[in-house]
């Protein structure tokens, strides 16, 4: 059971040997990456049968949870550890160039692990401080891997990311401070346990406003996501994948944590649904406008950033389905739009006629778009109905505009995503663009995933009810992690 | 006795923030962030984190400070005395003879 | 307006910060989980400085996380400045106050730094602040003969093996008792230098691998391309 | 609060650098100095966590150093400082790192004037029509042709 930490753990060592292995043998260093992913990846899907009851925690030095620090697994923690070692195994950069920049990539390579580990850590960590240093971990080498391109404008777009990222960080290490100043432990069930007392007022709501807009530079929240277009449009193609699909959910992750274990039955997400809806509104409308293909798809992400947001506003398990499943929806979406974007990286109208030329290219932007508008059978239909329901249930004015605001934000994409896949069928008036296997492969097995969740919409659905479920559970969180709840009683004589 | 010490400190530490934002020479501006980060160490010894205080002199007052100071020479801002415009500086500028270590 | 606008929102989040601040009880904070490793980390850690022992177990494996933070940026730098081409021309060696200046001070740093690392269990100091020491050391080296520069694959490999060193003793910990980064070998007594267990050689890895790692950083900003502006 | 006793002095220091380092990012359009006031910015964001960590009658956390039995600080936030701080220089000393690239490509540190350029370069790759307004630098993608009296920068390998 505590090999879950394996996956973290080997990731980093690989990283830190690749340099030196590297020197000694170029091959070895380029199988590494791919290899330790694939062992952490099986050891997770292994671990998932272990969390399928009950959740447990994996705690570190053999010092009992408030004292140490504490990984806890349920399914939903699984779920993204496990999607952050496929994805990136599946955007791996296989580079197939003449003129093959051993150190060049032996640096990538470690820092494609370097995000791996943090992405995994970031999803199993129960300790805030823990999370706040694989967030700042996963922020370094996404810089990295942003400036891989090394060209002028990729240099400016990831040093306005850096300036924002590190603005992020120093707020969200403020509410952190606040949220350790009311309670004195940083262990989030125990914060959990402590909040009724201590954080629901309004000093602790302010600490949770400080770690929205702290974590929400990553999750791509409204008032600090003007890096999304900058850097989608300059890093290489994968990369942008990753970041959109991947790296986003992970914060949105963190904070559904903070919003279930600590701040159930406040008003945060009353402030976390406004946030939500307008980041739907600029998104959208920030997306009709864009020209070209690489901008267009980062403020859909954008937008659909908002949706889980706002998702994760409903209270309950059904606003954490509702989240679970846009998130989980866009992360593969996205990750296939922006492998198409590897070639299709100009402005919409050198696209047209595409649809000639690359047939299967086009058929895979139809299935995702699609899917991402919500037609009937698709996977994105019930990830947006679940999520107008919630919404509907609620009922207060605040959700009903927010419900507003989604229908519209619908009305917009149609348009603009159709807009463009008319242009892919018209005239052909430049040289077609094709894509190679590398790039097609890994859309393709995407497309394959989203026919397969259509047919099998029922089995998936009820999975991941029972995985919303046990996450929206916040008395299992804490007494999974305190079994005797002795801490408790220890806290109460100290107040 | 205390409370003038921290006061001390404080202004201190304010003026050479405010410095950092409004010194023209690029020079001067990184010399006021280590004093910043100079201040702030001592408040630490103050505060009974020793640990933090060795820290915050070593990284934020002088390795901080030495990689500013190296990146100032590689962009050729590297001069003493004041000169406006010295962002928009594109002519190479002669190289100074002593190291860059702040 | 820019200006004022930026007044405006610096002058807020002062304001937003002093009302949180007053509301905390200032000087009183709860201290639940500080409380209780001030109680026991002398019996279950044997180091004499608590903040060592919450560095380096209670909190071990943040300070991994920070070493890869470290080690990435490292990387990133790395990558953007690249390495010193051969034939580039480096800058003239210092005047002989500089050369004999650093010749002096490399050894004292040296030892400065190397006696921080070991003593961090004891006294003030650890991992972190030896290691900006060393690398201080082999930067003024650098500054005072920039011609003989620092080998770039030594740094990769010392800081290869240090990193893979921390996680060794983790992974030793958890192949052997079960959990990663648990604390090996007898605690000893408080206060002894040969005390804490595994602590002194996470502490040593930690040192050597901040070491390097500042050490290639400084040198690679210092004298990637000599020549330039 | 009305008796002005240090921890309350202190504590007005430390956002006192907090509000002028979030002035500075804003404020400024030379990306070193931004660079800099985001480094006053983490000198009062830690100053303000281990200001939490303080009591006013204990010694620092290190056993059999003082009095014994004394009642010490709690060593958690000092904890956390070292480690943002840590973190902290190596973001700066990234971002150094990149800035000196962008001044080699560019020559100017001006952040709304690389942000013009910015577009502007972006614009042409993708093969859309430049945003109109703002300098729009002649001379088209930096890379293949820099501004005069520069060098294009160094491809390494």
């Amino acid at each position: 059971m505590n090999g879950v930490v394996l996956p973290v753990v080997l990731p980093l060592l690989a990283a830190f040997l690749m340099q030196p292995l590297a020197h000694k043998s170029g091959v070895t260093a380029r199988l590494l990456g791919p290899l330790v992913l694939a062992i952490g990846l099986a050891m997770l899907v292994q671990t998932w049968h272990l969390a399928q009851t009950d959740p447990f925690t994996v705690t570190f030095g053999g010092f009992a949870p408030p004292l140490g620090i504490v990984f806890y697994v349920d399914r939903l923690a699984l779920i993204f550890a496990i999607a952050a070692q496929l994805f990136t195994l599946l955007l791996w950069g296989w580079s197939m160039d003449a003129q093959f920049d051993g150190e060049k990539k032996a640096r990538e390579d470690a820092l494609m692990l370097l995000l791996a580990a943090s992405a995994t850590g970031l999803a199993l960590s129960g300790d805030l401080f823990n999370v706040y240093v694989f967030y700042e971990l996963m922020a370094v080498s996404s810089f990295g891997l942003v400036v891989l391109k090394d060209t002028g404008p990729a240099q400016i777009a990831t040093l306005r990311y850096l300036l924002i990222s590190a603005f992020g960080s120093v707020i969200a290490l403020l509410g952190i401070a606040f949220l350790y100043a009311q309670t004195g432990t940083l262990n989030l069930a125990q914060l959990g346990e402590l909040a009724p007392k201590a954080l629901h007022g309004p000093a602790g709501l302010a600490a949770f406003a400080f770690m929205l807009i702290g974590f929400g530079v990553k999750a791509e929240l409204f008032p600090v996501n003007t890096w999304v277009p900058e850097v989608y449009a300059v890093a290489p193609a994968r990369i942008a994948g990753l970041l959109a699909g991947l790296i986003s959910k992970l914060a949105a992750l963190v904070v559904l944590r903070l919003l279930v274990v600590v701040y159930q039955d406040t008003p945060a997400p009353q402030l976390l649904l406004v946030l939500g809806t307008l980041t739907v509104l600029v998104g959208d409308f920030s997306a009709w406008r864009s020209k070209d293909f690489p901008r267009m798809i980062s403020y859909s992400s954008i937008a659909q950033l908002g949706l889980v947001f706002i998702g994760f506003s409903i209270p309950g398990p059904l606003g954490v389905l509702a989240g679970l499943s846009v998130a989980l929806h866009h992360l593969l979406i996205k990750s296939g739009m922006f492998m198409l974007a590897t070639r299709w990286s100009g402005s919409l109208d050198r696209l047209a006629g595409c649809a000639k030329s690359a047939p299967v290219a086009t058929g895979l932007y139809l299935l995702f778009a699609l899917s991402l508008v919500g037609v009937p059978p698709m996977p994105g239909f019930w990830a947006k109905l679940l999520i107008m329901t919630g919404l509907a249930q609620e009922g207060s004015v605040v959700y009903l505009v927010a419900l507003g605001v989604v229908l519209l934000g619908s009305i917009v994409k149609v348009h603009y995503l159709f807009r463009f896949a008319l242009k892919l069928y018209g005239r052909a008036d430049l040289p077609p663009v094709r894509h190679s296997l590398m790039e097609l492969g890994p859309a393709a097995l995407i497309g394959i995933a989203i026919i397969a969740a259509t047919i099998f919409t029922v089995p998936i659905g009820e999975r991941l009810r029972a995985v919303a479920e046990q996450a929206a559970d916040r008395d299992a969180y804490i007494s999974t992690v305190f079994p005797d709840h002795k801490t408790a009683a220890v806290s109460e004589d100290r107040r | 006795m205390l409370e003038w010490i921290a006061s001390l400190i404080v202004i201190t530490v304010l003026t050479s923030a405010v410095a950092v934002l409004t010194v023209q020479n690029m020079v001067g501006a990184v010399a006021a962030a280590s004093v910043v980060s100079l201040g702030v160490s001592v408040v630490f010894v103050l505060m009974h984190a020793p640990d933090v205080a060795m820290t915050e002199a070593a990284v934020g007052a002088g390795l901080s400070g030495v990689v500013m100071a190296l990146g100032l020479r590689k962009l050729g801002l590297w001069r003493l005395e004041d000169d406006k415009g010295s962002a928009h500086a594109l002519e190479p500028t002669p190289r100074p003879e002593t190291d860059a270590d702040a | 307006m820019r200006r004022f606008a930026a007044l405006l929102f610096a002058g807020g989040l002062g304001f937003v910060l002093l009302v949180i601040v007053t509301q905390l009880n200032l000087g009183q904070t709860p201290m639940i989980v500080g409380q209780e490793m001030l109680n026991v980390a002398g019996a279950q850690v044997g180091a004499a400085n608590i903040v060592t022992s919450v560095l380096l177990a209670y909190r071990g494996f943040d300070t991994l996380g920070e070493l890869s933070v470290l080690f990435a940026a490292a990387t990133v730098i790395g990558l953007v400045l690249g390495h010193r081409r051969s034939n580039a021309a480096v800058d003239p060696d210092g005047g002989f106050v500089l050369q004999a200046g650093a010749d002096l001070l490399f050894p004292l740093l040296l030892v400065v730094g190397c006696n921080i690392i070991l003593y961090g269990h004891l006294t003030p100091g650890g991992g972190f602040q030896g290691g900006v020491i060393l690398a201080a050391a082999f930067f003024v080296g650098v500054l005072g003969r920039p011609s003989t520069g620092l080998d770039h694959s030594v740094i990769e490999v010392i800081e290869g093996f240090a990193g893979s060193a921390f996680i060794a003793v983790g992974l030793w910990a958890l192949f052997a008792e079960g959990e990663f980064l648990m604390p090996m070998l007898d605690p000893g007594t408080v206060g002894d230098l040969i005390s804490a267990g595994t602590l002194p050689l996470l502490s040593l890895a930690l040192g050597l691998k901040v070491g390097s790692e500042l050490a290639g950083l400084m040198t690679s900003l210092a004298n990637t391309e000599a020549g330039d502006p | 609060m009305i008796h002005l006793d240090y921890v309350t002095i202190l504590y007005v220091g430390a956002i006192g650098l907090l509000a002028i380092g979030a002035a500075g990012l804003v404020i400024c359009n030379n990306f070193f100095r931004i660079l800099l006031a985001l480094v006053v910015l983490e000198a009062g964001a830690n100053l303000l966590l281990v200001l939490m960590g303080y009591r006013g009658d204990a010694k620092a956390p290190i056993l059999g150093f003082g009095p014994d039995g004394a009642q010490m600080v709690d060593p958690i936030p000092q904890t956390l400082v070292l480690t943002a701080i840590v973190i902290g220089v190596a973001v700066q000393a990234l971002a150094v790192s990149i800035l000196v690239r962008v001044f080699r490509s560019y020559g100017t540190l001006d952040i709304r004037e690389l942000k013009a350029r910015f577009e502007h370069d972006i614009a042409v790759e993708m093969g859309i029509e430049p945003p109109r307004g703002g300098e729009a630098p002649a001379g088209g993608r930096i890379q293949s042709s820099g501004p005069p009296n520069f060098r294009p920068p160094e491809s390494h390998s």
